[in-house]
């Protein structure tokens, strides 16, 4: 159960999520217009379009997976689930969970989706050969069958309130076990269908005939491969992409001040793990100093630019549990005395990657704790060799930003000793319990309460830095409609099929 | 007589260049008439080679060079740097040098012939062999396409001369043509210059440091020591009864084979003059074993007999 | 008139190249030594300052001043030329002499060698060695260095060659020089300006090979300042804070378009 | 005269070849010649007769293929110091170190043999006032502030320091003026003729070379035509190419008489004729000049390889009987 | 023959050693393949069956044994991060690649050859110390800040061309769109050098005898540069352009980066970065044999230039 958070954990780092206080998207006025092309850059390719395959469940190539595979619920507003696919999944015991899909749902091919093709769908995903990431969440399921035609029942190891939010993903993007395209891709019953795929640079789909919701506006969708942030930009401004993936603060200041329409979420939090296993941080009291020495309200300004909120805590402050954790103050004094408590000085390294906010970041807190004292050396690595230190637990202190956050049900867990989400070996085994207990509680407001409690508990002791809550999304040419807001939003949930063109 | 066909009146030419200017021809005068041949003579320095470009009008590298006087072709002066094309051609120094190692002989043999005077392909070949055979080239039909690599030493230089005939000129320079083949080779290239000059009614100015290629091969000898010339005058009395010091110095240092003569050998003290200075007097007074106090100032041209001028402060002659 | 215009731009502009290196240089050693200049220190009140009295070139993202990070950049780029230019002198010349000058196998063992590493498409495995052992000044120096040495081993060679056939070499062998005088005293005297020649061109290759490394990410490690990296950084920026790219890419111009005419004239004034 | 102090050079049957793009080049074929001690001799051929690559076989700078070159009883080896052999270069300027003022360049020889340095720079300097240059004028200066032929003398002043039995000069006066040219043979002669040494005197001028010379060897693509004493040669050469090379050689006021070779090119080094080499330009050759290598005979005086040459031919041009104004041997 | 023979000889000893010292390269790389690969969450059953599938348990002989005898029949492995055959890989961005490299390249020879045919001809001229002076700018400009300023004012301020992105070439115009900024910026960065080269080359011919010799036969300027000066001056640029293809992998990793053009230089710094071995070993190899393909095919050019190399070679 703690597993799963791990593993959306590096997943995560490549997604960057979450939203700042924002106008909401003004986009051109009057109805949507029907047909036409729209041009969306992405940061990465997408080459394998199976939902197994875990690049697609990135939150940048999520938009072309919601065209493909409309999932069977999204995110709504405040962290509430919207039904797509599915009608409702619901429980009584939070163990027993009962799906029921609309009727008359067809693959894109036209053949039908019942839910005999979920239950299909969920057992290939949750086979390890899959290497789909959610195999680890599918395994909670201990039963599942398809009760009839709309109907599916899934039953639990144990009690999970956020069951349902594993559908928003790829556990909720059905792809047919019995069919495939005629060029062999994977089958959907999204409101768009493949139609071309030209490798490294650019994805083209079209509207699907078969579709039963609210059809797509735009005919044609192209999603265009632009790994660099600043270049996929630019590309919004010279007008070869009408939607740009944009994920750094200063891009968003920039769209925002060019009258751009953007629709941002702050789905990341930046935090760091601190290694409690060995020294410094196996006391307390050096992580508290570090946690002091730490001006969150800097890091926003000069990381962020100010794109964003400041975190204070594993429960987002837009999450429905959110319950006013209280965070230490920045108080440098308290930290020098907490040092001098110590006694011993303290120096340590901050395993980073090379992102440049990441860069920024650790250079702004080795001043900081310079300031106290305190000596960070930065340990720069690449993507690679980041995620095996933090799986090893090969780190003093690392830099991990994460999205896994917007998801409080799941995430608490990793604050459990051995979870293996627990990459700093933090050990309370009363947090252990809580966190346990409150996903099994029937009773929302009992579970927010205890989740409060949890989060309380981790701010003070301090085995995770919480730094900032940090926006990302997208941003559009003028003349594209249909933007969502995203700003009460945990998650960047875009719908391309709402999305239309006014050229 | 009718007016030559080449005139150098007065001629001087400088170079400036970013160390000075190297003065490299002062108030030179010659003629060469219809159909005559005439040796010009000098050791490296003396002017020959850069004389000879300035009458062909074309100067190697970047910097043009600065003219004073007169050069008269055919009695139009051309010191501005007009066309020379069917008055003048010219074989040059190295044959090896002066062929382009990528561009087939035929091609380049015809190269003096303006484009649209060319005719068809055809044409261009047959006129293309007919000049290689007249200039001794063993299968002249299959050397068309070869490329100058491919020939020896010898036959390079006899491209070298069709090349230079192909224009029909009236006059035909020689640079020291010989100066890179063997002694057994230099003797018929020369040869077949003289042949191809008597045959076509050309004149020619046959420029070498050797006076002993003259004999036999030259009406006239003009002698050019440190940008001048010294001495001009029929091919046998020059070489007979020199009137300049330089030329009878030059005649006696020339190598003769004869066991006779064993060394020390007869040789010319001191070295050449600075050319960066314009000489005043005579250039070869510091070297001369005659020099007489007047050589500081320039010495007068004194007519030496028929046609025989020397320009000596110690010679005997007539002023002209 | 002409002529003499002629020679005072001849002085003039080797002579501000010469400025320009020579700033770079104590802009370098200054940024080290002075507190001012300190290049990691950020003022978090004041970021993307634009350029004024107090940040001559602006201030970036963080903070940090740009005018100190170039200058501290310009020691980064000061330590890789050096280092490449070392490793390039030192590895590809001594092959080059020795291969010119022994010949025979030990040529064609060294040339196979050096058409090993000139197969190697450089920038990608300066990446992938960078990837393993770590960025760092020197490392990326040597690096870039090795990648350059069949270049100088070429150059090396080919001037041994010349000068070990030239009429003075075999005059002082028939004179009775010992072959490892005549290898140091003549060849190494006449190879070493030829290399020294090409050492401008490293300096140039290393500088910018240097930034596109920083650039792609594969470079120096941040915060430590290097042109190609600031460059890099403030990429992103440039529609809103353009100097904090703009300086450090005037600066690596201006540096190498220095070097590259340096090089030219001293390439020119050699015999 | 000066009692022959020179050692004797014994070239026997030497051959030189060399790797060319697309072959081998057989530069020398089988030369065999004697420079006698004390005595000098003029090696004439035009190019690719293989004078140059013998030359440096016999200073050992290349490895002969085949036969041998002996010198005072031994294999040629490069010690410094007195009595070996020394070389001049064609060019002259080359052969000089581009770095070294001209004093040091002469002081060279006695460097390596490790005089002290203000001692052989004071020989160096009266060896540089020997050869008409005034050390405090030029001592100083470098190869390229000097004029060929003063650096040509540069080089005799360091050959000659190096008190050498034997100097071979490799065409040392090709590239100057003829004004020029008379005072580098005279300083050449003077430094073998003063201390009794030997000299190979290399060149294509057998004007030259009949100046200098006591003996002389005529080569063509790599073999000997015909060896014997300078007189001898020049007054009946025997074999028809030296007889060609005598006709072609320009002389003042002479107007050279026509030429009797047929108008075959010179061959290629590379593809030299079987037999005799010069059989296709050779206006006497015989049936037996296709296919067989003539071998040297004593013929008159001289060593001729001709298949033709008979005992009486006479010269085209006799040159008048030499009084000689040093006895042969 | 023989030239040929030890050519090819040392051709093949060239591209087996290179293979080996690709095998090398990824054994030294820090981080698990099968962690970047899999992800943080992967059982060790699914680590054990990564590594066991694509054989990096093995010893690097085994491994290069393997990997070799794959090459030699054509497979190059298995991509670890999308699973697709390396074959498959760098067919689909090589074509990009080269289109990129040989248009750059033919640029720069348009650039270069009239200018530095114009400027040979009257050195000091106002056309040379123009064009000197740009040289030496483009020269001094890396190959990133040139194209960072070509987006700046071509795509985001004129808005003329598209900033980055690929189209794929069944769209003609969005293709030849796409293409212009990343070959200007290659084709610029390389005229610089070669009008230099050039230029210089062609100077010291026209001061030759033959050039001499042709001026006087009244050859035109024109006809004299286009005919007889520009081919005996071509070696090395010849011998450049010849480098600039071969080379071109590695160079084309900062153009494509920054232009986002799905090539082989992006290819192999994503594969370096998710320690995808496979690719990069294919990609290192590859880029040696077109260096020693090209080097052979620079000197058989050589052979079309001058006869006398040609000639040469015949014998």
């Amino acid at each position: 159960m703690l597993r799963r958070l791990a593993a959306s954990a590096l997943a995560a780092v490549t997604l960057t999520a979450c939203g700042a206080p924002a106008a909401a998207p003004s986009g051109p006025s009057g109805p949507p217009v029907p047909g036409g092309t729209i041009t969306i850059g992405i940061n990465s390719e997408v080459s394998t379009l199976d939902p197994a395959a875990n690049e697609i469940a990135a939150q940048a190539t999520l938009v072309v997976a919601h065209a493909l595979y409309e999932p069977l619920f999204t995110d709504g507003p405040g962290g509430a689930l919207e039904p797509r696919l599915a009608e409702s999944l619901t429980s009584e015991d939070l163990r027993t969970w009962t799906l029921s899909l609309r009727p008359g749902l067809t693959f894109s091919d036209g053949s039908p989706l019942d839910a005999q093709a979920v239950v299909d769908h969920v057992a290939r995903l949750r086979d390890p050969e899959s290497q789909c990431q959610c195999a680890q969440l599918a395994a909670e399921i201990t039963d599942m069958a398809a009760a009839d035609a709309t109907t599916a029942e899934f039953t639990l190891a144990e009690p999970n309130a956020g069951f349902p939010r594993y559908f928003t993903r790829q556990l909720g993007m059905i792809a047919s076990t019995t069919a495939r395209a005629d060029d062999g891709s994977p089958l959907g019953a999204g409101p768009y269908r493949l139609e071309s795929a030209a490798r490294g640079s650019s994805l083209t789909v079209v509207r699907s005939e078969h579709y039963q919701g609210t059809p797509g506006h735009a005919d044609t969708l192209v999603f265009q491969f632009l790994p660099d942030t600043d270049s996929r930009y630019q590309s919004l401004a010279s007008g070869a992409v009408d939607l740009a993936w944009i994920d750094t603060p200063n891009l968003i200041a920039q769209a925002r001040g060019e009258g751009r329409i953007v629709a941002v979420a702050n789905a990341s939090t930046a935090t760091a793990v601190l290694n409690t296993r060995t020294e410094p941080f196996d006391d307390i009291r050096v992580r508290q100093a570090v946690q002091a020495a730490i001006d969150r309200e800097a890091l926003l300004a000069v990381v962020d630019q100010g794109q964003g909120v400041v975190a204070e805590g594993p429960i987002l402050s837009r999450s429905p549990y959110a319950s006013g954790t209280r965070h230490p103050e920045f108080d440098p004094e308290r930290a020098r005395t907490l040092l001098a408590e110590v006694g011993e000085p303290v120096s340590f390294a901050y395993t980073t990657d090379s992102r440049p906010q990441s860069m920024q970041r650790a250079t702004a807190i080795q001043q900081m704790l310079g300031d106290v004292g305190i000596t960070m050396t930065i340990d720069v690595v690449d993507t690679a060799t980041w995620g095996t230190r933090l799986y090893d637990g090969d780190f003093a202190a690392i830099e991990f930003v994460t999205s896994a956050y917007a998801d409080t049900d799941a995430v608490l867990g990793i604050f459990a000793p051995d979870a293996t989400g627990n990459f700093g070996g933090y050990a309370n085994p009363e947090v252990g319990e809580l966190v346990e207990q409150g996903r099994g509680s029937v009773d929302e407001a009992a579970r927010r309460e205890i989740y409060a409690e949890v989060a309380q508990r981790v701010v003070e002791d301090a085995p995770v830095l919480f730094f900032t809550e940090s926006p990302a999304g997208f941003a559009a040419a003028p003349h594209i409609g249909g933007m969502p807001d995203l700003s009460d939003r945990n998650v960047i949930s875009l719908l391309p099929s709402e999305l239309w063109t006014a050229r | 007589m009718s007016a030559p066909l080449l005139e150098l009146d007065g001629l001087s030419l400088r170079f400036d260049g970013p160390a000075g200017s190297l003065h490299v021809l002062e108030s030179v005068s010659l003629a060469v008439a219809e159909g005559e041949s005439v040796g010009l003579v000098g050791e490296s320095g003396s002017g020959k080679s850069v004389l000879a470009r300035a009458v062909l009008g074309v100067h190697p590298g970047p910097a043009a060079p600065s003219l004073t006087g007169r050069i008269l072709l055919e009695g139009r002066d051309v010191t501005d740097g007009s066309s020379r094309r069917r008055a003048v051609s010219m074989v040059f120094q190295d044959p090896s040098a002066s062929l382009n190692p990528v561009v087939r002989i035929g091609r380049q043999v015809l190269e003096a012939v303006p484009p649209a005077e060319r005719g068809s392909r055809a044409r261009q070949r047959a006129a293309a062999t007919e000049l290689l055979r007249a200039v001794g080239l063993p299968d002249p039909g299959r050397r068309l396409r070869s490329y100058p690599a491919e020939l020896s030493g010898g036959q390079r230089q006899r491209v070298g001369i069709a090349a230079a005939l192909a224009a029909q000129p009236r006059l035909l320079l020689a640079d020291e043509p010989t100066t890179a083949l063997d002694v057994t080779v230099q003797q018929r290239v020369l040869d077949l210059i003289g042949e191809l000059r008597r045959e076509r009614g050309m004149a020619l100015l046959l420029i070498t440091h050797d006076l002993g290629l003259l004999a036999g091969r030259t009406d006239r000898i003009a002698v050019m020591y440190a940008g001048r010339v010294v001495e001009d005058g029929p091919t046998e009395r020059v070489l007979a009864e020199p009137r300049h010091p330089y030329t009878r110095a030059l005649l006696a240092v020339t190598p003769r084979l004869s066991p006779r003569r064993r060394p020390p050998l007869p040789q010319i003290p001191g070295g050449l003059p600075d050319l960066r200075e314009p000489r005043t007097g005579c250039p070869f007074a510091p070297r001369c074993e005659r020099a007489l106090p007047e050589c500081a100032t320039r010495p007068p041209l004194l007519r030496a007999g028929a046609g025989h001028t020397v320009s000596c402060w110690a010679a005997e002659g007539v002023p002209v | 008139m002409l002529r003499r215009t002629e020679t005072r731009r001849d002085a003039l502009v080797p002579a501000a190249c010469v400025a320009v290196l020579a700033l770079v240089a104590i802009g370098a050693v200054l940024a080290q030594l002075l507190p001012q200049l300190d290049p990691l220190r950020a003022d978090f009140q004041a970021p993307l300052r634009p350029p004024g009295p107090e940040h001559w070139f602006g201030t970036d993202a963080t903070g940090r001043d740009v005018f100190a990070r170039t200058l501290a950049g310009g020691a980064s780029s000061i330590v890789v030329a050096a280092m490449t230019v070392a490793v390039g002198l030192v590895v590809g010349g001594g092959l080059g002499v020795l291969a010119g000058f022994a010949r025979g196998w030990v040529d064609a063992l060294i040339g196979t060698l050096l058409d090993v590493v000139l197969a190697l498409p450089g920038l990608i495995t300066v990446m992938v060695v960078v990837t393993m052992v770590g960025p760092g000044r020197l490392t990326i120096g040597a690096l870039i260095g090795l990648i350059m040495v069949p270049a100088f081993a070429r150059i090396a060679r080919s001037a041994t060659l010349t000068v070990r056939g030239q009429e003075f070499v075999q005059a002082a062998r028939i004179m009775g020089a010992p072959p490892l005088r005549i290898i140091g005293s003549e060849v190494v005297r006449c190879v070493l300006p030829a290399v020294a020649a090409y050492s401008f061109t490293a300096v140039t290759v290393a500088i910018v090979a240097e930034g596109s490394l920083s650039f792609l990410g594969f470079g120096l490690a941040p915060p430590t300042a290097s042109w190609g990296g600031l460059i890099a950084e403030g990429r992103t920026h440039i529609a809103t804070a353009p100097w904090i790219c703009l300086a450090p890419a005037a600066v690596l111009c201006a540096t190498v378009l220095a070097v590259n005419v340096l090089g030219e004239r001293w390439g020119r004034s050699r015999p | 005269m000066t009692r022959p102090r020179g050692a004797e050079l014994v070239v026997d049957r030497l051959q030189v070849r060399y790797r060319v793009p697309g072959g081998w080049i057989e530069a020398v074929r089988g030369v065999s010649f004697t420079v006698p001690a004390g005595r000098t001799v003029g090696l004439v051929g035009e190019s690719g007769s293989g004078k140059s690559s013998l030359a440096k076989a016999v200073t050992g700078l290349v490895a002969p293929s085949g036969g041998s070159v002996a010198f005072a009883g031994g294999p040629v080896r490069h010690r410094p110091g007195p009595g070996g052999i020394q070389m001049v270069f064609q060019d002259p300027v080359a052969s000089l170190h581009p770095h070294r003022t001209l004093v040091d360049l002469v002081a060279e020889p006695l460097r390596w043999a490790g005089v002290a340095r203000a001692r052989r720079r004071e020989r160096a300097a009266a060896a540089l006032a020997d050869v008409g240059l005034d050390p405090a004028v030029y001592g100083g200066r470098r190869r390229h502030q000097i004029s060929g032929g003063q650096a040509q003398r540069v080089a005799i002043a360091r050959a000659a320091l190096a008190e050498p039995e034997l100097i071979i000069a490799d065409e040392p006066v090709a590239g100057l003026d003829v004004s020029v040219q008379a005072g580098v043979v005279n300083l050449l002669h003077r430094a073998v003729a003063d201390r009794g040494a030997s000299l190979l005197f290399i060149s294509h001028d057998l004007g030259v070379v009949s100046a200098l010379c006591d003996e002389v060897v005529v080569l063509y693509l790599g073999r000997v035509c015909e060896r014997g004493p300078t007189e001898s040669v020049l007054a009946a050469p025997r074999h028809p190419y030296t007889r060609a090379l005598l006709d072609a050689v320009p002389e003042v006021g002479r107007v050279p008489p026509p030429s009797r070779l047929p108008a075959a090119e010179p061959p290629s080094p590379l593809h030299p004729p079987p037999g005799c080499a010069f059989h296709p330009r050779c206006p006497d050759a015989v049936a037996a000049c296709r296919t067989a290598v003539p071998a040297p005979r004593e013929l008159g005086g001289a060593v001729v390889s001709c298949h033709a040459a008979a005992p009486q031919t006479p010269s085209t041009e006799p040159v008048t009987s030499p009084p000689p104004d040093r006895s042969p041997p | 023959m023989r030239t040929l023979l030890t050519r090819a000889v040392r051709a093949l000893a060239v591209i087996a050693l290179l293979g080996m010292l690709t095998m090398a390269l990824p054994l030294l790389l820090t981080g698990d393949p099968a962690v970047a690969v899999l992800g943080v969450e992967a059982t060790p059953e699914q680590l054990a069956a990564f590594t066991a599938a694509l054989n990096l348990d093995a010893s690097p002989p085994e491994r290069f044994a393997h990997w070799l005898g794959g090459a030699v029949r054509g497979d190059l492995g298995t991509s670890l991060v999308t699973g697709a055959p390396v074959t498959a890989e760098i067919g689909e961005r090589l074509p990009v690649t080269l289109e990129l490299l040989l248009c750059g390249q033919l640029l720069a020879l348009a650039i270069t050859v009239p200018v530095a045919m114009r400027s040979a001809w009257r050195p000091g001229g106002v056309v040379d110390r123009i064009s000197t002076v740009l040289a030496y700018l483009l020269l001094s400009t890396p190959a990133f800040v040139l194209g960072l300023a070509l987006i700046l004012v071509l795509a985001v301020g004129l808005a003329v061309l598209p900033a980055t992105g690929w189209a794929a070439p069944d769209d003609p115009v969005e293709h030849l769109r796409h293409l212009v900024l990343p070959v200007l910026t290659m084709g610029l960065t390389e005229a610089a050098v070669l009008v230099r080269v050039l230029r210089a080359d062609l100077i010291a011919t026209l001061r030759t005898p033959y050039i001499l010799a042709a001026r006087s036969r009244g050859l035109s300027p024109w006809r004299l540069l286009w005919t007889r000066a520009l081919r005996p001056s071509s070696f090395s640029t010849v011998t450049l352009v010849g480098l600039g293809l071969g080379l071109a992998f590695g160079g084309s990793v900062l153009v494509e980066t920054i232009f986002a053009v799905p090539g082989m230089g992006r290819l192999a710094a994503s594969a370096i970065e998710a320690r995808d071995f496979p690719v990069i070993e294919a990609v290192v190899l590859l880029s040696g044999v077109t260096v020693v393909l090209v080097g052979t095919l620079v000197d058989l050019v050589y052979g079309v230039i001058d006869p006398r190399a040609r000639h040469a070679a015949a014998h």
